[in-house]
């Protein structure tokens, strides 16, 4: 697309830098989906810090270098997947005979409180919704960021007929 | 502390004013990412940093996603208001909802006493004194979300999906084919 | 069951973005598929009185599902319609590109309309009804012209602000009860009476959801809105979208949540007559087929609220109906003015012409929808209309009754109009040359077609309580909901 | 009252509605009603002296059941702020197609529509 500003990032030494913290976003953003049962965050706060992860990347080393991690297509595929693991472990709950649909059908009074493994599939759904939130506002950036910012030259029905 | 509070939230309100008078788009973006962290201040004062962390996150994105869509377009400065008429007709509005809407105030709770005190069978204090037995969630928040309303929350990841569909429906390079053209089966780009 | 009516269409939106690209064909066999078992569950509904709490919680801690006879109606109207306008869609979405999306968007409204019919939870509802309008913004840019965009840009503003507003209304029903759950806060508002802040969450909810129901002060989106979608999104707008996240709505909180008191009848009877006078005067003046539909749709859904208002089993008898058959009838001429377009290329009146010989299915189904609409006998928006006019009568609203009858006969007037021009005359020189109609844009049609027909026999259950009806109306008028009924799904 | 201020901050939103003609600032001016309704919703859960809804291994339940601020006034915030941020999205990109065509980000300038 034409007459977009920074599709060739920020030069090496900001790509460079953004390399690194890379890594350390991306496992910070994990950390907060998976402890989100048991302090502050939870899957949509860890979701928006591993997308602002990828959003670092594609600003800094350009649109290519964002893309060539984590495409476009990955992205809504990934997303898609976090919904269907959502309403999966939704749906088990109506398997059972007195279930009903988002029953958190774990045990949960097992005596784990405090620790990684409780809260029966609070976790679960927690990763499901970090997973749909990181790829689908990555993807959401990345549309945003490629539309051309010149307007079209006056031809009246654009490019759709 | 409420004083605190009011002080902020009148800063917020300061922030909003220029959002909605600036001329320089630019500037309008930014005070609108002033009044989001105001906010997310303000929330952590009043006990919520769940909300707070969420807050400061979504706001990065958005300021991310509205610098982005606004750099290299704002060409000229957004002067211009609706005619004079239509002027009058919307701060009467605004003036009318905005007396109206303070009335109901007088009869409104105390600050700071908490539905919880005044209605015993509300479900907060349910989730507040079982929230950790019956979900083994210490985070009540967390619990009301995922496991007491995760139905509302299965709604708001899918307006969250719903949106992204939009948007890759609206910025579609090519929407339409003529008639007895191939189907068509392109995903963008 | 109850909770498959949203999450089936929502398993295959999920589902579309994953395999839909790759295989038109299996986008358009998933969502007829799917809607097709929405209509099956529906059907099924039927008689059932269900509360189905989500997640297994009791009533006032988690999330309640409602089934009761009047979302059984709404059910089965959003999903027949649904499946019709799907199904037309096969032929006519080829026009435009991205058919996967399209359909995934179109599950997304279908699951969101649904929600909000079956919600029992204020907050619910309000996230429910959010997945619909999102869809819909969509959706109206499908198209991605100028006028589209635009369009769509005007909807999603006043869409918004309205859902800042009902949410504004939610937190002082929040602030005030300590519920969120309807049936809770009806017997709360019963212990504690109606204090000023629950009057202005009404008034936020009435002025909230009026706007997505266009009702006349706030319909300045719709007439842009309505034609700028692909024609069959503009027939499940016109058709079920408005009334679900709109009438419905306000109809089951004034009467089963906040109760009913004559002032607030007083409001809805003069939004419903200024909508029918205004939608209908202004529908007049249109050239644009689509257009002149979109500002009937708006006086139609008069009709609708001035029966909710005289709040007489009569009058709500007469509302509900008329929802139902406004439902079909204004779906089929959408759908009518869609093959038009995409037969000819254009819907101005004023360049068509002549098509009774081209298009003879077109023709004879838009003959049946305009009979319908302007109520002439045999077909079912008669029936509708003379309950409503009965039921003004039997209240004392003579005025009322009188100017209800008048815009019937200008409800004929534009029909006439459109059926002159696009149809009766002589095709003009220069017009495209027409191929034979597509074939299963015309079994969609004709389907439309016959349901206005069949519809009449609904009164075989008596004029009072039609089938289906009937019950409906007893859970509309049954009084604030109860927090009693318990049972599973 | 401290809940006017909310409400204020509502009302300059709405302003900024109904007197823009920028559709940049439309946005943005439905940004800041949002955040008022949340700051109103965030408000109404408060309990003076309140601690944050999130227990630790020490407090008993009961006593935590009587500090705590609400924690479903948070949750329904939570909520709106996703569903903001989704309806933001589409909005902006509603705005930059719009942009697109017509090389303005003025609204009286796009009438293409038919009164």
């Amino acid at each position: 697309m034409n007459g977009n500003p920074s599709n060739n990032g920020m030069g090496e030494i900001v790509e460079t830098v953004a390399r690194w913290l890379r890594g350390f976003i991306l496992v910070y953003g994990i950390s907060v989906v998976l402890y989100g049962h048991l302090s502050p965050g939870g899957g949509f706060e860890g979701g928006v810090v591993i997308a602002c992860g990828f959003i670092l990347l594609t600003l800094a080393g350009g649109e290519q270098q964002g893309q060539r991690f984590f495409s476009r297509r990955m992205a809504l595929g990934f997303g898609s997947a976090g919904l269907l693991i959502f309403l999966v472990l939704a749906l088990i709950g109506m398997g059972r005979a007195d279930g009903a649909f988002l029953q958190n059908v774990i045990g949960t009074s097992d005596q784990a409180w405090f620790t990684l493994f409780s809260g029966g599939l609070i976790p679960l759904l927690n990763i499901g919704i970090g997973l749909l939130v990181a790829s689908l506002l990555f993807l959401v950036f990345t549309l945003l960021a490629t539309v051309g910012t010149a307007p079209e030259k006056e031809d009246p029905e654009g490019d759709d007929s | 502390m409420i004083e605190v509070i009011a002080i902020l939230i009148l800063l917020a309100i300061a922030a909003a004013i220029i959002v909605v008078e600036t001329t320089n788009l630019l500037f309008s973006v930014i005070s609108v990412g002033a009044v989001g962290f105001l906010l997310a201040i303000i929330f952590l004062l009043l006990g919520a940093p769940d909300v707070a962390i969420v807050q400061i996150g979504v706001e990065v994105i958005s300021l991310v996603i509205l610098v982005r869509a606004t750099m290299g377009r704002d060409v000229e400065p957004a002067v211009g208001r609706r005619d004079f008429v239509g002027m009058v007709v919307a701060v009467t509005l605004v003036v009318a909802i905005g007396l109206f809407g303070m009335q109901i105030f007088a009869d409104f709770p105390e600050f700071g006493s908490s539905v919880m005190e005044r209605v015993a069978q509300a479900p907060s204090n349910t989730y507040l004194r079982e929230g950790l037995a019956s979900t083994g969630t210490p985070n009540t928040v967390t619990a009301v979300l995922l496991d007491y309303r995760a139905y509302d929350t299965l709604g708001e990841v899918t307006v969250l999906f719903c949106a992204v569909m939009g948007v890759l429906a609206i910025l579609r390079r090519k929407a339409r084919v003529p008639l007895g053209g191939d189907d068509a089966t392109e995903d963008r780009k | 069951m109850i909770p498959l009516f949203i999450a089936l269409p929502l398993a295959a939106a999920f589902l579309l973005p994953l395999f839909g690209g790759r295989h038109p064909a299996f986008a358009d066999w998933l969502a007829n598929g799917i809607l097709l078992c929405l209509v099956i569950l529906a059907f099924g509904s039927i008689g059932q009185e269900a509360v189905y709490h989500m997640g297994a919680w009791s009533t006032p801690i988690g999330i309640d599902l409602r089934l009761d006879p009047l979302a059984s109606l709404l059910l089965i109207a959003v999903s027949v319609i649904g499946l019709i306008t799907a199904f037309y869609s096969v032929q006519y979405m080829r026009t435009y590109t991205a058919k996967h999306r399209y359909y995934g968007l179109f599950l997304l409204l279908v699951a969101g309309m649904n929600g909000v019919i079956l919600a029992g939870d204020l907050f619910n509802l309000y996230v429910l009804m959010e997945i619909a309008t999102v869809a819909s913004y969509a959706l109206v840019a499908f198209g991605c012209r100028h006028e589209e965009l635009e369009a769509s840009f005007r909807y999603a503003v006043l869409g918004t602000l309205s859902s800042i507003i009902i949410l504004i209304g939610v937190a002082l029903v929040y602030a005030m009860t300590g519920t969120l759950n309807m049936a809770h806060i009806a017997s709360r508002i019963a212990e504690i009476g109606m204090g000023p802040p629950l009057m202005f969450a009404l008034a936020l909810f009435v002025g909230g959801f009026g706007l997505k129901a266009a009702l006349v002060p706030f319909h300045a989106w719709l007439p842009d809105a309505y034609p700028s979608a692909p024609a069959p999104v503009s027939a499940i707008f016109a058709g079920v979208l408005s009334k679900v996240i709109g009438i419905y709505v306000i109809a089951r909180l004034l009467y089963n949540v906040f109760g009913v008191t004559e002032v607030e009848l007083e409001v809805l009877r003069w939004l419903g007559v200024i909508s029918m006078v205004v939608g209908g005067l202004l529908a007049t003046g249109q050239w644009d087929m689509k257009r002149l539909f979109a500002y009937s749709s708006i006086g139609q859904v008069g009709y609708i609220v001035l029966g909710l208002g005289l709040g007489t089993p009569l009058g709500v008898v007469g509302a509900l109906y008329h929802l139902l058959n406004h439902a079909v009838f204004k779906s089929l001429l959408f759908l009518n003015a869609g093959t038009v377009e995409y037969m000819t290329g254009t819907r101005d009146l004023k360049q068509l012409g002549g098509l009774n010989r081209a298009m003879p299915v077109t023709r004879a189904t838009t003959l049946v929808a305009s009979m319908s609409i302007a109520g002439i006998p045999p077909f079912n928006g008669f029936w509708s209309k003379l309950i409503i006019i009965v039921a003004c009568v039997q209240s004392g609203f003579l005025g009322f009754a009188a100017t209800a009858v008048i815009m019937s006969i200008v409800t004929l007037g534009y029909q006439l109009k459109v059926q002159r021009h696009a149809f009766a005359t002589a095709p003009l020189p220069g017009s495209a040359a027409v191929v034979t109609e597509p074939r299963l844009m015309c079994a969609a049609m004709i389907l439309l077609a016959l349901g206005c027909v069949v519809l009449p026999l609904l009164l075989l259950g008596g004029f009072a309580s039609p089938l289906l009806i009937g019950p409906a109306k007893e859970a509309l008028l049954g009084g604030v909901l109860t927090l009693l009924p318990e049972a599973g799904g | 009252m401290i809940y006017s201020l909310s409400l204020l901050l509502i009302l300059v939103g709405l302003y900024g509605v109904v007197v823009n003609r920028n559709v940049m600032k439309i946005v943005l001016s439905l940004l800041v009603m949002e955040h008022g309704v949340h700051l109103l919703l965030i408000l109404i859960g408060y309990r003076a002296e309140g601690r944050p809804p999130i227990m630790d291994a020490t407090t008993a339940a009961t006593e935590f059941a009587a500090n705590a601020v609400d924690p479903l006034p948070q949750a329904m915030v939570l909520t709106s702020i996703v569903i903001g941020l989704g309806v933001l999205a589409l909005l902006v990109a509603l705005c930059v197609r719009l942009y697109q065509r017509y090389g303005t980000f003025d609204v009286t300038r796009m009438r293409r529509l038919r009164g």
